[in-house]
């Protein structure tokens, strides 16, 4: 995908994500690991999932808030600039769009295509979805699902005053008790999601 | 034990309804499942604070077909003592049901460690209940936190498997043999290897009058760091291996109800498990751990057989 | 069984309706989905009496007759206990198209509380 | 005559309650221990649990009370405490169990007598509070608490107060009503949803995400608004029986009185008798004693207490850290009053040392002469005397 900038609003203002993800599926730790990431780039940043009853494989939501500014609200996020969808059976039951900005990014992990895909959920004409595969990334890259990386790459689209290296690196930096061609596949796994990555 | 006619038992709908939040593949609703399924008379369940409460009461919805009561985590033996004391009086007077069978249901938190005091009130003073412990062996609902019945070895988030501590170090409390020794007239110790070796054994529990005590192992999925398909492989491996030796114990009278033909070194149990993984890494293996295991289950297997000779 | 909208429709006490989870589409969870070949199947019963979810439909004479996808988790307890093999797991993105009844979802939080 | 445990037992034995279950604790041991009498030898019909902790003693009676049983139980300091995990399931449950409260202080030191620091950590528990003064007040207010607590507007359990061996071991002349008259007043229990009715399945004790919770504790805060209407109504059908009505408040020449002390429980004796005498010498002394503390009747406070010239209120409980707790709420009742009413705080009595009428009148004395101070005073403390005013 071109470096276009997509986030024209990026600017000066708190940016609220919502994950949807499965329980056990990672998506709690990866809201934690893009924080960390932008928050080696200065950004004020806030992790947290939805707690309540997890089950395995149970649908769930986890969020984030980037700001330039000190972040002092500590309430859900209702109204999300970014939605990501961990799970590509999810796009339709998890009811992505509900409170989202009109001009909302959904970045979504899935084989489908973006334009077919941004038809399937009708979602408002300014909004935009960054689709990638980030399983098939992971199964090629990892040899198995784990699309909280790939799904990173993608979002470094929508950070544009966070370069792409720091994503790429974070792992190598953060994860060094892994053995080393792991942080390999996580780093190529994490620049194949930002080149691989589509927009509608 | 009357004949149970498997095609019958389709027929009665279950205590247990689907729509509960129990993990996919989790033991306990096979154990609930299985264990109500023979159970004639209408049932009032009683549950201690843990994964089955939990997932089967997120208001409004509940997953159970019969009446139900959770109270708090310590507390099912007594709840279910005020609940049955109450039936004593309330059918004499008409205002309840004649025949009416109270079961209670705890984990092995709310079982061995929190819930064992007013458990063994509950013996002591005889009420006509049965109590179903679904063992997972820890704290599952809070994230695998170790209790008195976690096995020696196993990886738990409170006694993890460290490079200085291999896990957990104490070998697990004995709660069928605590149980035992209040004399109480039916206590029963099985797992979910063989469906009407559970389901006959608590229709037998909720028949005898007087208190009974069911101790079921159920894995946990998650925790135990096995597949989900793999509930009924991995109890048979521990019936087989005789970790988890199925028996009971009928007004004092220790009964063997399975004796495997050839049963399996714990070593096989071990590896079918993640919760054991850190036992066989390359390099760092503690077969020596392993090896205190085996002799732990014969020594304890040694036992019961004399107990069932006696 | 509607959700209470505000506290005075809450009933009395803490109670639930029994049996009111049958509303929950737990069948949201899956990622795997079993399908029952009906001609390898000799209704044995081992995945009825096995299933946690009570989700293997069985008939008036009672025999298996299907898998309830409202409620299935796609664990594979049953695939595994079949002595038969007549049951196989597949993934649950192969069957996206389908139609499907809805319930509540599970995961979904009330909205005057989000 | 018969004793404040007595009196609340022999209310038991006509109420003939479905389930009791109990622990003994002093100085509350008597009124399980008598009713066990009363079961052996078949004087009443109830199931006794004799438990083993007084955790499973309130645990069986919301057993037992949700599954439409009619129940009581009895139980003091520090076995209350024990308890306290339980009281606000049993309140949400609504489960009408009416509980002898006999005060004792709480642990520690251990100390066996009298003081209000074992049910006053209750009072947010969502259970009613009545305080009574003396054994007639325990028997009649047993009997009051069973139609409160069951009526279809409160469903809300109560704890019916009496002061440890000062009121339950005390013997005195206490009217008793006949079994018939006590079992056409109580009638029978009609439980709503009970466990037991195995044709209408429901589940108590649910887990619940923060969709629902505000939502059900409402529910309960409606049924603790409904008590002082229904209370009015219960006390006055009472006293057709008894003779004797129990206003919330008991206002004892208070209407006409300059300067008030407010407080609780078997101490206001004292108070009333030096009352009693200040008004021979022309002073008008007048005495508020507190009966319901939940719900508290802070619209009745304030009126009786608007205009007066000084107000003193006596804990027999500390709040350390903070005001306590009967003064907490008198200075919140005055708040509303356009015209400020002077208050002091006093705590007394901790640990069942007795308040004598010389300390009513030094009471008394220091608010005519107008002598306040900002911090709460000590009534009877060995206490060297400093200068800031000390006792």
């Amino acid at each position: 995908m071109d470096g276009g900038v997509i986030m024209e609003n990026g600017k000066k203002r708190t940016l609220e994500v919502r994950w949807h993800g499965r329980g056990g599926q990672g998506a709690k730790s990866a809201s934690a690991i893009l924080a960390e990431v932008l928050f080696e780039e200065g950004k004020h940043v806030q992790a947290f999932p939805e707690y309540g009853a997890e089950r395995q494989g149970a649908p769930m939501r986890a969020y984030n808030r980037v700001s330039d500014t000190p972040i002092r609200r500590r309430c859900s996020v209702e109204n999300p600039n970014i939605v990501v969808i961990v799970d590509p059976t999810m796009v339709v039951s998890s009811n992505p769009c509900e409170g989202c900005m009109s001009d909302a990014v959904y970045v979504v992990n899935t084989p489908e295509d973006a334009l077919a895909l941004r038809a399937r959920m009708d979602l408002s004409a300014d909004a935009k979805v960054l689709v990638v595969d980030a399983t098939k990334i992971t199964l090629e890259e990892l040899g198995q699902n784990r699309p909280n990386a790939p799904l990173l790459g993608a979002l470094s689209h929508l950070f544009t005053d966070v370069s792409a290296e720091t994503f790429a690196d974070h792992f190598t930096k953060k994860m060094k008790q892994l053995p080393g061609p792991v942080l390999e596949a996580n780093r190529r796994a994490i620049l194949r999601g930002r080149e691989e990555a589509v927009l509608a | 034990m009357a004949g149970i006619n498997l095609k019958e038992l389709t027929k009665k709908q279950n205590p247990l309804t689907e729509g509960h939040r129990m993990c996919p593949g989790c033991g306990a609703p096979t154990a609930v499942r299985q264990a109500l399924m023979a159970v004639e008379d209408p049932v009032v369940v009683v549950g201690a604070t843990g994964c089955l409460e939990v997932s089967t009461t997120v208001y409004p919805y509940s997953a159970w077909r019969v009446p139900f009561m959770h109270v708090a985590f310590e507390n099912a033996g007594a709840g279910i003592s005020g609940v049955e004391a109450a039936h004593r009086i309330l059918s004499k007077k008409g205002v309840a049901k004649e025949k009416i069978k109270f079961v209670a249901f705890g984990g092995d938190g709310g079982t061995y460690d929190i819930g064992l005091q007013s458990l063994s009130g509950a013996l002591e003073r005889g009420h006509d209940f049965t109590y179903i412990c679904y063992n997972n062996q820890g704290y599952m609902n809070t994230g695998a936190q170790r209790s008195s019945a976690t096995p020696v070895s196993a990886n738990a988030t409170t006694s993890p498997a460290g490079s200085v501590i291999p896990g957990k170090l104490q070998r697990a409390k004995n709660l069928t043999e605590i149980v035992a020794a209040h004399d109480i007239p039916y206590v029963a110790q099985t797992t979910l290897h063989n469906p009407m070796d559970l389901i006959t054994k608590v229709k037998r529990a909720v028949e005898t009058p007087g208190p009974a005590f069911v101790n079921v192992l159920v894995p946990c999925p998650l925790f135990w760091k096995i597949d989900s398909a793999d509930q009924m492989k991995v109890c048979k491996l521990a019936a087989d291996s005789r970790f988890w030796p199925v028996y009971e114990v009928i007004d004092g009278k220790y009964v063997l109800s399975y004796n495997p033909k050839n049963p399996v070194p714990l070593e096989d149990f071990l590896r079918s498990q993640g919760r054991y993984s850190h036992l066989f890494k390359k390099g760092r293996e503690r077969m020596d751990l392993v090896a205190q295991g085996q002799v732990d289950v014969d020594r304890e297997w040694e036992r019961l057989l004399k107990k069932c000779e006696g | 069984m509607s959700k209470p909208k505000c506290w005075q429709d809450v009933p009395p006490a803490t109670i639930a309706w029994g049996a009111s989870a049958l509303d929950v589409e737990t069948g949201l969870w899956r990622s795997m989905r079993p399908v029952l070949d009906e001609n390898k199947c000799i209704s044995c019963l081992k995945c009825w009496l096995q299933c946690p979810d009570s989700s293997i439909k069985t008939n008036e004479e009672g025999r298996v007759c299907g898998i309830n996808m409202f409620f299935c988790k796609g664990c594979g307890v049953c695939a595994q206990v079949c002595p038969v093999n007549a049951i196989s797991m597949h993934q649950e993105a192969d069957f996206t198209g389908e139609k499907r009844e809805h319930g509540e979802d599970p995961g979904k939080v009330a909205d005057h509380v989000k | 005559m018969t004793s404040g445990n007595l009196a609340f037992a022999e209310a038991m034995r006509q109420v003939n309650p479905d389930v009791v279950a109990a622990y003994p604790i002093t100085p509350s041991t008597e009124i399980p221990v008598k009713f066990a009498e009363f079961v052996a030898n078949g004087q009443v019909d109830s199931e006794y649990v004799a438990v083993e902790s007084e955790h499973s003693a309130i645990t069986a009676c919301v057993g037992a009370s949700v599954s439409g049983a009619r129940v009581m139980t009895a139980s003091s300091a520090n076995g209350v405490a024990l308890m306290h995990e339980i009281f606000p399931i049993a309140a949400a449950f609504r489960a009408p169990i009416v509980f002898g409260l006999v005060n004792r202080s709480l642990g520690a030191p251990v100390n066996i007598h009298c003081d209000h620091s074992d049910s006053m950590p209750e009072r947010d528990s969502g259970w009613i509070q009545i305080y009574c003064e003396d054994a007639q007040e325990v028997y009649d207010s047993v009997l009051l608490a069973v139609r409160l607590a069951e009526h279809d507007d409160v469903l809300t359990p109560v704890f019916v107060c009496q002061d440890g061996f000062i009121t339950s071991h005390c013997y005195e002349p206490v009217e008793l009503l006949s079994d018939e008259s006590v079992k056409k007043f109580v009638g029978e229990r009609n439980a709503k949803y009970p466990l037991l009715d195995v044709d209408n399945p429901v589940s108590y004790g649910s887990f619940t995400m923060s969709e629902y919770y505000f939502e059900i504790k409402r529910t309960q805060i409606e049924g603790m608004n409904n008590v002082p209407r229904i209370y009015k109504e219960l006390t006055k059908e009472l006293a057709e029986y008894t003779g004797r009505e129990y206003p919330a408040l008991d206002a004892y020449r208070a209407e006409d009185a300059e300067y008030l002390i407010v407080i609780m429980s078997s101490a206001t004796g004292v108070v009333k008798d030096v009352v009693d005498e200040m008004r021979e010498r022309g002073v008008k002394a007048g005495c508020l004693r507190v009966r319901f503390f939940r719900p508290f009747p802070a619209e009745d406070l304030k009126k009786l207490a608007d205009g007066k010239k000084g107000v003193a209120v006596l804990d027999r409980s500390a709040s350390i850290g903070g005001t306590a707790p009967l003064a907490a709420e008198v200075k919140s009742a005055l708040y509303g009053l356009s015209e400020r009413v002077p208050l002091q705080e006093y705590l007394f009595g901790l640990g069942g040392r007795d308040l004598y009428p010389r300390d009513a009148e030094k009471v008394f004395s220091r608010l005519m002469e107008n002598d306040y101070s900002d911090t709460a005073r000590y009534i009877g403390l060995l206490e060297k005397d400093e200068e800031n005013g000390g006792n």
